[in-house]
């Protein structure tokens, strides 16, 4: 492998687990979504 | 009001899991009563129990033991409570005169208390020399209760505690249970044995689908 | 996944969570042209050096996590309420701390291939980021034990105080360990480098890029949490309504 | 909660699992056969006499912790096959003093281990240890353990004591003990003289083994009680 790929790796390994773990929050937000009520969000 | 009952359970919810078994269970019992518990099989009678000896967390509800809140103070709740569950809470691999001591030495009971409760409960030489392990479960269950003679209680839950015994040793837990209410003490036994408990109890209440019952009033 | 279910926002998003979000994304574009393009080779490490801007802010922000998470724990346990949201802050705070740790680690390692030739170094700061990422792992097993939520929240803020409390203990044990074999650190880089004025700027944004990015998982994550328990609590409801529904034995 | 109760009650329950030990013999006939092979094991797995005597120390103190973990579990175990437990938990006894006569029975019985180990060293690795260096060692032996029972009693009672957790125990108290791990065989390698360490080095080993302990044991002693009482 060339330097520079060491560096491109290293910043997707650095974004990729987060935007997959962001990806999978929402998800799991999307779903859980109809089981609650309004007052079980008080940020909303 | 909270100061004149021992037990008082309000719309209590305890959870096992995700399983609700107590479902909004209320229950008073006065001081110096002999209270049965029946009901069947998970009816939620262990679970009452477990939760009056503050083993068990209130999801719902309220509970006090001896005026004192289950959730927010169970030291104070358990060192008033004797509780006697399916297990023992003994040292298999220690003799029963070993385990006795050990309970003695733990709650700061003088030796002549610890030999006089295992008097009482029938526990001779060879019994006490004997490691618990290669015990009957009768005599398991009549070193447990000595124990629970030692600590001294004035509130005494006991499950199922004629399990396993013949009719002596029932007899012989009876008499130790009407002994220790007349020495002042509050007694709640988990029982599914109609007859026995009908004799002994001073009042006997129902558990179904963790929701208390009342049945038999007072004697 | 069909197209409805992803164009509907998540119920966790509130107009402030969005807009950190987009703040966060545009700083991490910045980050990338500053990082990968814009600045300078540097004189020892050459172009190794842009790993830096991503390995040196994920390694603060997951530490700062975990002393997050040590702070909610010990306002959950000595707080009058014993809220249970800092429990579940706490909760998010180690989780994106664990995935942050392991982005340091990853990339730690890509960097000592470049730099020491070879991936593994027992460098003090790599090993007792190695071992704290183990402790925070069980830290998130120990919150997955089940119970009540309060007993979770009062187990895991126990534990999280026991995790925070190794840091320092790991570090300078591991510290004094490798000053007996220093040859191996002193003949090669350690990571720290003489930067100029747009470097230096290019990691302290990153260390706030990454900041943000961290405010703003955790507070979706804690709000996820919420939904979590809120769920669970509704189905009691639902068990109790059978349970009352259990027929009297005749 | 006054200080002889608590005295009272930890010198109870530490008599009380070390009698539970001498008794059932678990320990003599299982895990103390379990160290002697990992022993052989290690000298097996790193065939070379030279590298063996310069390791030895390092493979004592893994083949304690390892131990540690089967005599932690063991330990709670007791506790909660017979439901003895909730027993203790509910008899108001004070957890400070359960806490510390567990963490001292279980000192005393690392402390054996950690001889027996020792021996094994000395016998199969060919070590050779002076009277300066038997003092040393011994002294390592006794704060180190002191150091794995503290926290090995506070991540035990929250996972064998909580049935079907133990798995976890490994995963939480390793990482944990790390610092003993790394005290304790440097200076047991100046006891041992391993790789041409001077006895005197090892001491400032021991220093950090105490403050380590201490630490551990001050944290487990205000953590123990809330943690196993659910």
């Amino acid at each position: 492998m060339k330097h520079a790929d060491f560096i491109v790796i290293s910043w997707v390994l650095s974004f990729a687990p987060i935007a997959l773990y962001a990806w999978r929050n929402a998800r799991r937000a999307r779903r859980l979504d109809p089981f609650v009520e309004k007052s079980d969000k008080p940020w909303t | 009001m909270k100061e004149t009952s021992v037990v008082d359970v309000r719309d209590a919810v305890v959870l096992l899991g995700s399983f609700p078994a107590l479902a909004e269970a209320t229950l008073t019992i006065g001081r110096g009563e002999l209270v049965v518990v029946q009901g069947a099989n998970g009816a939620g009678k262990t679970t009452l129990l477990r939760l009056c000896a503050g083993l068990l967390p209130l999801a719902r509800g309220t509970a006090h033991v001896m005026g004192h809140d289950v959730s927010s103070d169970r030291a104070a709740v358990r060192a008033s409570v004797g509780f006697l569950g399916h297990a023992n809470g003994l040292y298999l691999d220690l003799t029963a005169g070993e385990n006795l001591s050990f309970w003695g030495d733990v709650v700061g009971a003088s030796r002549p208390e610890v030999t006089s409760a295992a008097q009482r409960m029938g526990l001779n030489e060879r019994l006490l020399s004997t490691q618990v392990g290669r015990l009957s479960a009768g005599q398991k269950r009549r070193t447990a209760l000595a124990v629970l003679a030692v600590r001294r209680a004035t509130l005494w839950l006991l499950d199922e505690p004629h399990a396993g015994l013949d009719a002596a040793g029932r007899d012989e837990i009876d008499a130790l249970l009407r002994d220790a209410v007349g020495a002042g003490a509050t007694v709640v036994v988990a029982s599914h044995e109609l007859e026995r408990s009908a004799s002994l109890a001073t009042r006997r209440i129902e558990i179904v689908g963790g929701r208390i019952i009342e049945s038999g009033g007072r004697k | 996944m069909s197209n409805t279910t992803t164009s509907v926002p998540p119920p966790t998003r509130t107009a402030a969570s969005r807009n950190l979000g987009l703040i966060a994304i545009f700083g991490s574009i910045v980050l990338a042209l500053l990082g990968l393009f814009f600045t300078a080779e540097d004189v020892d490490q050459g172009s190794s050096v842009r790993i830096m801007y991503v390995h040196v802010p994920t390694a603060w922000v997951a530490y700062l996590a975990f002393v997050f998470t040590a702070v909610c724990s010990a306002g959950h346990l000595w707080g009058r309420k014993h809220s249970l949201n800092l429990d579940r802050l706490a909760g998010a705070s180690a989780e994106v701390g664990v995935i942050f740790m392991g982005v340091t680690l990853v990339t730690g390692s890509l960097w000592g291939r470049l730099s020491w030739g070879t991936y593994w170094q027992w460098d003090p700061r790599l090993t007792t980021t190695a071992f704290l990422f183990v402790t925070y792992v069980g830290y998130l097993a120990v919150r997955g034990l089940g119970g009540t939520q309060h007993q979770r929240a009062k187990r895991s803020a126990i534990v999280a105080l026991f995790a925070v409390l190794e840091i320092p203990l790991v570090h300078f044990s591991v510290l004094l360990w490798r000053s007996l074999h220093q040859e191996a650190t002193v003949l090669r880089p350690n990571g720290d480098v003489k930067m100029d004025g747009l470097m230096l700027f290019s990691l302290v944004f990153g260390v706030a890029v990454f900041t943000t990015i961290f405010a703003w998982l955790v507070l979706h994550r804690n709000r996820v949490l919420a939904l979590v328990d809120a769920v669970e609590l509704r189905g009691i409801d639902a068990a109790l309504e059978a349970r009352r529904a259990e027929e009297v034995p005749s | 909660m006054s200080a002889s109760r608590v005295v009272g009650v930890a010198r109870a329950v530490a008599s009380k699992d070390l009698r539970i030990e001498w008794r059932s013999r678990v320990m003599t006939n299982q895990v103390l056969p379990f160290a002697a092979i990992v022993m052989v094991l290690f000298a097996f797995a790193l065939d070379n006499d030279g590298i063996l005597q310069r390791v030895a120390p390092g493979l004592v103190w893994m083949a304690t912790l390892f131990t540690s973990l089967v005599v932690v579990q063991r330990s709670f175990a007791v506790e909660s096959a017979d439901s003895a437990i909730d027993a203790l938990r509910l008899a108001g006894v004070p957890s400070h003093g359960v806490y510390l006569g567990k963490v001292a029975a279980l000192v005393a019985q690392l402390v054996v281990f950690e001889a027996v180990l020792a021996m094994l060293a000395l016998i199969l690795y060919r070590v050779n240890v002076d009277l300066h260096g038997a003092v040393l060692l011994v002294t390592t032996c006794v704060l180190g353990s002191v150091g794995i029972a503290a926290l090995a009693a506070v991540y035990g009672g929250l996972s064998v004591a909580g049935r079907g957790r133990e798995t976890l125990l490994p995963l939480l108290l390793l990482p944990a003990v790390a610092p003993v791990l790394i005290g304790a065989t440097r200076a047991t390698e100046s006891a041992f003289g391993s790789d041409g360490a001077r006895t005197v080095e090892g001491w400032p080993w021991v220093g950090l083994l105490a403050v380590f302990g201490a630490i551990f044991l001050f944290g487990g002693t205000l953590g123990f009680g809330p943690l196993t009482d659910e």
